[in-house]
């Protein structure tokens, strides 16, 4: 009817994916319901379309078709990973729809149908590299790349070689190793992670292992008695969640990096949390930082809205650029022309209770690069969709001439 | 005691019916009558009917050696997969410099992996022709390849179906390696055009629906022409007691090759036909869960009836599609109870419960497919 | 004593027994006969309610037992000789044999006089029984029944496959269970020399129905010409 | 015995087959000329269907020759190729095609080219047609042609197998325990029908019903242990004191 | 101020290893120390937390170890208080009790700080009273060789009366002096250390066969050295391979060995198998629940004995209900059993994601499956993979005395393989058939109370499982449980053996064609049934 305005929701809950998905539903749902609580938008309801693409990539790609064609969605949040992504990338561009997609990813890429509010490489990974090569981070000088096999971790990981490879680290030093989705017997990987760590030199291991594959890696690294003093762990995909389902006791110290941690003290997180708690009805259920991402994009995309008057994806994407949002992190994030946030980088340390302590932190919000200045094909690469500019894959303006 | 007529004369109306609204009905639906109005076919449904035809095709393929030779494999969703990648492949290529990367050989991938040239698996396949032929030709020769080693082995049962699933769990765990050259956990995706159309226009996609409604009417009529000769009676024998079959001296396992890769290579087919429509290719395809679903789709429809397995792959992933959407939440209890409803209430899927309602009123069974299953 | 009165029995639409009445009283062998397909194992199926029978009544004992699953009916005492075998392949004949011990009450060991009537068993208690040849399946099969300590021993053809020394064996355990008088015997058999020899009385079927029965003399040429011959 | 070698339809030479140690079949040796009706006894477990596995290739002997027609070496062979030189056999076991008809199974079971070009394009022919109208009626089995074999008793899966032996028309027909589970009237029709076929074919039959055994008229070889324990007339046999004592019982 | 600070902390540097056996600090340096490691700093912190290290001050231990577990705490005045495990606060220095007005704040710390407190504890429990604590710094000085640390190992030597502590702690001052300035001391140290096959000191003297600054003689013996350890490390090698392929094949074991019941006797194509083994791992989950909240802490350690026998009745049930729900309509139509199965599974997943919510659920190991023991070489064997190992091979040994030895598993074998005549011989099926699905859910129960020892408690769990689980039975021949077993450890084993050469993935694709080649020598699996008996 035309006094709501739907908006799509595109997380797995089912299938492998729905383990960390659901949690994103149900933050989406939360900030519908606050928004409706508020008034709504436009004077209108928000509703929100619910649909399961059950962790199937062209499930993915068909769901936002439907979202789009069928259910005239404004927006739609949704995807995790990053093939999810790339799936439902042509759908929008074809119907000219709008995804807010709030997972770190490996950046290389700049739609102008896709917002994307996680992180980028240089928001995540090689902040913590560099924290870890700090005096305070132990002078690692020694380096296990582990990684689950797939786009994400490979991008990361190269852009990581490239930069250790800048900052004088030779080859021997580096070690990569990939595992499959799922992997779950992980004694040979971890014993090898510490004969690699026993050569003398402070050693650090750069996790992008992903998702199920987590929970053994953990549990091993703990049995295996690899301890963060002597060979800290930093991973940029676990997270709060995902340290729910992993006794920590014996991981204190290991460490991740991220934009957001639940742990953050300041007035917005308190009541993110708190609403959270409220919504979900369960004091237990933690925070995390795609949470947080979605919590962010669903603000910007309202307040564009309200300032376009419209949920017009034209209009609606002009007014995004330079939106303002006073984040759960603590921090203001700001929404670039490149479709992408700035954002601070937190590095927190794994407590016994299951958080994280926070034990760096950037001063300000970094921006991110959609294309990394550390590979040799991003070079003069622009992404800027806002006049000259008006493209994300650029080395020189669209509307140059106009100059 | 002639001949099995490849179809009755009921068999032909339902046949050229089904057709008409396959190949016309739909396209007109979709074209013709004003947008908005209530007759006009949503876009959307174009692709999504492609998608339910070529599962069609795969599921009949299965039904093709399992329904009558009895072989259940658990891996057909491999050669789906390949099929697929064969098309991928050439869609890529067609891609050129419009890829992230503008490398004009290089897909995107590739370039992003710092290859320097073009491996030679990918040698050719911009070409069409050589693309569509690879599409067929991949699955039949690894389904010959396969078939010949195991059924000379003399492997039946769990066994075969076992080592087809080694066989496309294997694959899955290859392609997912990016060092393999097909794109790693992403695949394939982001294609521009197919022979010079652009994918993404409704005339294309009228156009390949098209082509994949023609393709599972021949299709169908192939296998119909395969299980109603005496071929087909000695795959039903060999389902039953296939050491018996050899003291007549018939060649079991040069009967079941020949079923195995016919059945490979209408896999392929489907494949070829559901990657342009879907948009990707990747690894996911060869899932063993994906190989048992078809599986699925023919027990609900029906095994040993070719229409049944048609019938299963539209009826559940009519029922998916709409459940998805409709109760995110709920779905997998409402196709669940389903499946377990299906065996319970109907033994030989829904086909079954047409031919029981019809000798409960008492027709024969198969005259109005004309079909011959004996189940 | 086994009282089968008035029983139908269908497969499906199609109806196979048709008002079926027999008795088998203790102490006396039952003769059933009839040419392929009249329908006499579809009888035994109807006695130990492996096919469920459409009319009719089965009492053991004056118990009705058609209400009964078949596992009850073996524990009244009951036990079968299968046509066809139907041995435990991939049990070993010792384990084929302790499978009777289910519905033996009380009994945990096999009786030596099986092995006396069958030694070829005991030579190959640990071979699988589905290795066996046909004729020793068949012995098999028996010896099986009779671990039971059974009532009532229905056999359905159990001569098939048997050489001739051992088919004259069982037929003299078979009198000598009968005359033993707590046993009732109820016989299937084409082999109608072997048939006269030990039945009291008999019966013939024809499409599903009984058309002659009697006593042992009553037999006559004529009706075994006109409904035992092709 | 290099002439038997090359004139015998079946050769059989120092066969042994052992299972676990366990010798089935014993260095049997045995020749059948061609056109000859054999009957075969022997106490159960004797070897007799063991020695048809080896002959159609079920079964690979340890050790020993199998010829058939002097020129194939049925130990090298699989079952097709086997029953494509012309060997058919029925199974101690009715084992018949029960989700098949009646029909249909005969109609596999016909003598014809068994490649698969040929099935896929084959039809009926007149002829053929006409044969399985014979048999199907030789066999008695006309008025349940459309129903499924599974469906039929024991006796008319025995005759059935019969049949599709019938239309299959072999050179060499092997017969394990043809008549068990028939009246005394079919076995006697089996006889004769056997004896009409032994006109044009080298029949080896296996049985235990001397009566029928002795019908037949034929040979006699009595297996033991996995060897020949005796061979000659039915009445010789019958009268052998080790056959008695083994087999025949007193 | 700081500057200051520090120079104190430098000066009591200087003098304290000399005093290490001194029985303590006066009060007012001790609190100084302590001050520090209240300081803004962390620079500041690491002096406070090393001067207390070589204070040799017994007092130093409790707040070191206060402080790495986050127990210690300073107030708006900067005083320092350590945090009982009960919530209550007490001055670290003087031990006396302390109500603090407002909340105080924790004393951070991070890997850094950790790394010294580490160090700083080794020094002071060089002479602990515990052989256990003397032994642990032993090793821990073993791998922070330092020549300041000589003179304290020496004395601690000289006191030492426990064999294994005196040993490790002549390898750790051999470990220190391999650097010593005098050749001779240092010629020594690396003979020393020829027996050792310590990763550390490999590192170590790999350092100085490579140093080409160094004394030619040292070279050469660090040369030999190293060979020496590179051939033992090799035979360790192939033995923790071997324990990690039995490890893998534990788990394959008990993942499958349910599905041996269900599928191998029962001939039930059972896709819900998976779902039994989640079912098992969320007992699990509810049980350490129960413990956690209705039990005494110094219990929890016994939920997972607890947990294995209610993994098993609750699985056990839920297959019994659906066999005499579903699974009993079907016997003879495995087909149909795969699809109503199928259906289960898909239920029980959301089902289970519905009432637990998706995300994983965390599972503890227990204390006595926490961590391992180091072998040589580094290696570690740890004790929940043990515990596995010998858990799957009880399990399994359970099944074929049930299966082999009792009425009941005769009957179940004999109802699968002829219904109607297990029936006829007085069987009755149904219970058996209840009860045989029963038994092999249970068990996939219990193998859930494994597998949430390593890996996730999720809805998803079954899914991981259930391929390998029929790979695993079908491979080893379906319906011998021997079969099970070397299927299961092969796979392992080969699996583990292949994964250093060729990678996870790779190795993993290896031994699924493996399967493919092996299937055509031996296509009715690894134990086939031969002969007649295999056809009927
Ligand atoms: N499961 C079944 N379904 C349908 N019909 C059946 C079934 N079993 C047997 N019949 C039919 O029932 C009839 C009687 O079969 P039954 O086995 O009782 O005969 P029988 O007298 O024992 O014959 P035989 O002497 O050959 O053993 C036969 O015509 C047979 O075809
Ligand atoms: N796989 C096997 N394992 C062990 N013993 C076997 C196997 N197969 C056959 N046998 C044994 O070989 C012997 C020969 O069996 P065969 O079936 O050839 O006998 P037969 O002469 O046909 O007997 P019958 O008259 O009873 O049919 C039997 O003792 C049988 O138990
Ligand atoms: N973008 C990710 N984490 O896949
Ligand atoms: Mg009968
Ligand atoms: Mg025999």
């Amino acid at each position: 009817a035309d006094d709501t305005i739907k908006i799509g929701v595109l997380h797995s809950l089912s299938g492998t994916m729905a383990i960390s998905e659901t949690t994103l539903k149900d933050t989406v749902l939360m900030m519908v319901d606050d928004l409706n609580k508020k008034g709504g938008l436009l004077g209108k309801k928000v509703e929100a379309v619910v649909v399961d693409p059950a962790s199937n990539w062209p499930l993915f790609a068909e769901k936002a078709r439907e979202l789009i064609s069928k259910d005239h969605v404004a927006v739609v949040f949704g995807c995790w990973t990053s093939v999810s992504r790339k799936s439902v990338l042509p759908v929008f561009e074809e119907l000219n729809g709008l995804l807010f997609y709030p997972v770190q990813y490996e950046g290389e890429e700049s739609s102008n149908n896709v917002f994307y509010t996680g992180a980028a490489p240089n928001q995540q990974a090689i902040p913590a590299v560099e924290y870890l090569m700090s005096k305070e981070g132990g002078e690692v000088k020694r380096w296990v790349l582990e990684g689950t096999d797939y786009v994400y971790p490979r991008t990361t990981n190269k852009i990581l070689e490239a930069f250790l490879k800048s900052k004088g680290v030779p080859a021997e030093d580096i070690k990569v190793n990939y595992t499959p989705f799922g992997f779950s017997d992980w004694q040979t990987e971890v014993a090898d992670i510490k004969k690699f760590a026993s050569a003398g030199k402070k050693t650090a291991v750069v996790s992008t292992v992903n998702g199920d594959a987590n929970v053994p890696f953990y549990k091993e690294l703990a049995n295996q008695g690899i301890k963060a003093t002597d060979t800290p762990v930093v991973a940029f995909s676990v997270g709060e969640e995902e340290l729910a389902g992993i006794d920590t006791k014996n991981l204190v110290g290991h460490l991740a990096a991220w934009n957001y941690f639940e742990s953050v003290k300041n007035s917005t997180n308190d009541a993110f949390i708190k609403k959270w708690h409220a919504f979900i009805k369960n004091d237990k259920r933690v925070t995390n930082d795609p949470m947080e991402a979605t919590y962010i994009g669903f603000k910007m995309w309202t307040q564009a809205v309200l300032q376009a008057g419209t949920t017009d994806v034209y209009a609606v994407r002009q007014a995004m650029y330079g939106q303002k949002v006073q984040a759960p992190s603590g921090f203001t994030a700001v929404m670039n022309t490149n479709h992408h946030l700035s954002k601070p980088v937190m590095i927190g340390e794994i407590q016994a209770n299951g958080q994280f302590d926070v034990v760096w932190q950037t001063k300000a919000p970094i921006k991110a690069d959609a294309w990394s200045p550390y590979l040799a094909e991003d070079k003069g690469k622009v992404a800027d969709w806002t006049f000259p500019w008006a493209c994300g894959n650029c080395t020189a303006p669209k509307y140059a001439a106009f100059e | 005691m002639r001949r099995v007529p490849l179809l009755g004369p009921t068999g032909w109306l339902v046949f050229l019916a089904a057709a008409l609204v396959a190949v016309i009905v739909i396209p007109v639906l979709a074209t013709v009558p004003a947008e908005g109005s209530a007759l006009r076919l949503p876009a959307y449904l174009v692709p999504l009917f492609g998608k339910y035809l070529c599962y069609a095709i795969l599921a009949m393929a299965l039904d093709l050696i399992w329904g009558y030779a009895g072989i259940l494999s658990l891996g057909h969703g491999a050669f789906f997969a390949l099929g697929g990648y064969a098309m991928g492949m050439y869609l890529m290529r067609q891609i050129g410099t419009r890829g992230v990367y503008g490398n004009p050989i290089l897909p995107d991938f590739m370039v992003f992996l710092n290859w320097q040239k073009l491996p030679i698996a990918w040698w050719g396949f911009d070409h069409f022709a050589y693309a569509a032929l690879m599409a067929l030709l991949v699955p039949g020769v690894l389904a010959a390849a396969l078939g010949w080693f195991a059924f000379r082995s003399r492997v039946t049962g769990v066994y075969l179906s076992i080592i087809t699933q080694a066989m496309t769990y294997a694959l899955l765990l290859a392609f997912f390696r990016n060092d393999m050259g097909f794109g790693g956990n992403n695949g394939l995706t982001d294609f521009k055009e197919i022979l010079g159309y652009e994918i993404q226009a409704p005339s294309t996609r009228l156009g390949l629906y098209i082509a994949t409604a023609v393709a599972l009417g021949l299709s169908f009529l192939i296998c119909r022409f395969v299980v109603t000769s005496r071929f087909g009676r000695v795959l039903l024998a060999l389902r039953d007691a296939e050491s018996r079959v050899r003291f007549l001296g018939y060649s079991t396992t040069g009967a079941k090759l020949f079923v195995f890769t016919l059945s490979a290579l209408l896999c392929g087919l489907a494949g070829a036909l559901y990657v342009p429509q879907i948009g990707i290719i990747n690894p996911s395809e060869f899932s063993p869960g994906n190989s048992i679903e078809v599986a699925i789709w023919v027990a609900v429809g029906g095994r040993g009836t070719l229409v049944g397995a048609i019938l299963g792959a539209l009826v559940v992933n009519f029922i998916k599609t709409w459940l998805t959407g409709a109760a995110p939440e709920l779905w997998l209890f409402a196709l669940g109870a389903l499946f377990i409803a299906v065996t319970l209430a109907m033994p030989h899927g829904i086909l079954g419960l047409a031919t029981q309602l019809r000798r409960w009123r008492g027709a024969t069974p198969a005259a109005a497919v004309g079909e011959t299953a004996h189940d | 004593m086994l009282t089968v009165d008035a029983i139908d029995l269908s497969y499906g639409a199609s109806r196979i027994l048709r008002r079926v009445s027999l008795t088998a009283r203790l102490g006396e062998v039952t003769c059933v006969l009839g040419r392929n397909g009249v329908g006499k194992t579809s009888l035994l199926r109807g006695i130990f309610g492996l096919q469920p029978i459409a009319a009719g009544r089965i009492l053991w004992n004056d118990q009705p037992i058609d209400k009964l699953p078949p596992h009850k009916r073996a524990a009244a005492g009951l036990a079968l000789v299968p046509q066809g075998r139907e041995i435990f392949p991939r049990l070993t004949v010792l384990e084929n044999l302790k499978t009777g011990l289910a519905a033996a009450k009380g009994e945990t060991t096999i009786p030596d006089e099986i092995f006396e009537l069958f030694p070829v068993l005991d030579k190959m208690l640990h071979r699988r029984g589905g290795d066996l040849s046909g004729g020793q399946q068949q012995q098999l099969a028996i010896a099986r029944a009779l671990v039971t300590r059974p009532k009532c021993l229905v056999l359905d053809e159990p001569t098939e496959g048997i050489q001739p020394s051992i088919i004259k064996d069982i037929g003299r355990v078979i009198r000598l269970l009968a005359e033993r008088g707590d046993m009732a015997i109820l016989l299937v058999e084409q082999y109608l020399d072997f048939a006269r020899e030990l039945a009291d009385r008999f019966a013939v079927m024809e499409r599903g129905e009984i058309v002659v029965s009697g006593n042992r003399g009553e037999l006559d040429d004529e009706a075994v010409q006109r409904y035992l011959a092709v | 015995m290099t002439e038997a070698l090359s004139t015998a339809q079946l050769y059989l030479d120092g066969i042994t087959v052992s299972f676990d140690g366990f010798k089935a079949l014993n260095a049997l040796s045995l020749v059948i000329e061609p056109g000859e009706l054999r009957t075969i006894i022997g106490p159960n477990g004797a070897g007799k269907t063991t020695m048809m596995d080896v002959i159609t290739g079920k079964t690979r002997p340890d050790s020993g020759t199998a010829l058939f027609e002097g020129r194939h070496d049925l130990t090298r062979l699989d079952e097709p190729a086997i029953a494509n030189l012309g060997i058919g056999r029925k199974f101690q076991k009715p084992t018949v095609f029960e989700n098949l008809t009646v029909e249909e199974n005969l109609e596999l079971a016909l003598k014809d080219d068994r490649r698969i070009r040929h099935t896929l394009f084959r039809r009926l022919d007149d002829e053929q047609a006409g044969r399985l109208e014979r048999v199907l009626g030789e066999i008695g089995l006309m008025h349940r042609r459309h129903d499924l074999a599974g469906l039929l008793s024991h006796g008319q899966k025995q005759w059935l197998e019969i049949g599709m032996l019938l239309v299959h028309d072999p050179r060499l027909i092997l017969l394990d325990e043809p008549v068990a589970g028939m009246t005394d009237a079919e076995t006697a029709a089996t006889a004769d029908l056997i004896t009409r076929l032994a006109q044009y074919h080298t029949i080896v039959v296996v049985e235990h019903d001397m009566a029928f055994v002795r019908s037949l008229g034929a040979k006699v070889t009595v297996l033991h242990e996995g060897s020949v324990l005796a061979e000659g007339s039915i009445d010789a046999v019958q009268n052998h004191p080790r056959v008695i004592e083994v087999y025949l019982g007193r | 101020m700081k500057v200051f600070r520090a120079l104190i902390l430098a000066v009591l540097l200087l003098v304290l290893p000399l005093a290490v056996r001194a029985a303590g600090l006066p009060d007012a340096d001790l609190a100084k120390l302590v001050a520090g490691l209240a300081g803004d700093g962390f620079d500041d912190k690491i002096a406070a937390i090393d001067g207390l290290g070589a204070s040799g001050d017994p007092r130093a231990v409790a707040i070191l170890k206060a402080l790495g577990d986050g127990k210690l705490a300073q107030t708006e005045n900067n005083q320092v208080l350590i945090e009982s495990s009960t919530g209550q606060f007490a001055d670290a220095v003087t031990g006396a009790a302390v109500t603090p007005a407002a909340d105080p704040d924790r004393i951070r710390v991070n890997n850094r700080l950790r790394g010294h407190i580490e160090g700083a504890l080794s020094r002071l429990t060089l002479f602990s009273p515990d052989p256990q604590d003397r032994l642990k710094a032993a090793t821990e000085a073993l791998h922070r060789p330092s020549l300041d640390g000589v003179p304290a190992l020496d004395q601690a030597l000289a006191a030492e009366r426990d064999n294994t502590v005196a040993a490790a702690l002549k390898l750790a001052r051999a470990a220190a002096l391999v650097r010593s300035p005098d050749a001779d001391k240092s010629l020594a140290a690396i003979k020393e250390l020829t027996a050792s096959s310590d990763p550390q000191v490999r590192a170590l003297l790999g350092e100085v066969a490579g140093d080409r600054g160094a004394d030619p003689k040292a070279v050469a013996a660090a040369k030999s050295a190293l060979a020496g350890i590179d051939r033992r490390l090799a035979l360790v090698e192939l033995g923790v391979n071997l324990f990690q392929g039995l490890s893998l094949g534990s788990v394959l074991l008990l993942a499958a060995i349910g599905l041996a019941v269900t599928f191998g006797v029962m001939g039930v194509i059972n896709m819900a198998h998976g779902e039994m083994i989640m079912l098992g791992a969320y007992t699990t989950f509810v049980v350490q629940e129960a413990f956690r909240a209705f039990l005494p802490a110094s219990l929890f350690d016994f939920y997972l004995v607890v947990s294995v026998p209610a993994a098993f009745l609750v699985a056990g049930a839920v297959g019994v209900a659906l066999e005499r729900g579903i699974i009993r309509f079907l016997y003879g139509r495995p087909l149909e059993t795969l699809l109503a199965t199928w259906g289960i599974s898909l239920i029980l997943q959301q089902l289970v994601r519905s009432i637990f919510g998706a995300p994983n659920k965390e599972v503890a190991n227990p204390s006595w499956m926490t961590g391992g023991f180091e072998i040589l070489g580094g290696f570690t064997i740890t004790w929940n993979r043990l515990v596995i190992i010998g858990f799957g091979f009880a399990v399994l040994g359970a099944l074929v005395l049930v299966l082999r030895r009792t009425n009941l598993g005769l009957h179940m074998r004999a109802v699968t393989q002829n219904r109607k005549m297990a029936a006829v011989m007085g069987i009755p099926t149904d219970r058996v058939d209840a009860l045989t699905f029963g038994l092999g859910s249970g068990i996939a129960g219990m193998a859930g109370v494994a597998l949430s020892q390593i890996g996730n408690v999720s809805p998803n769990l079954g899914t991981i499982y259930i391929i390998d689980s029929f790979m695993v039975v079908v491979f080893g021949g379906v319906g011998s449980l021997v079969g099970t077993l070397a299927g299961a450890m092969g796979l392992g084993v080969v699996n583990k053996f292949l994964e250093p050469f060729a990678g996870a993935v790779l190795g993993k694709i290896f031994v699924l064609v493996a399967i493919i080649i092996f299937i055509q020598f031996r296509p009715r699996g690894l134990f086939a049934l031969k002969g007649r008996s295999a056809e009927a």
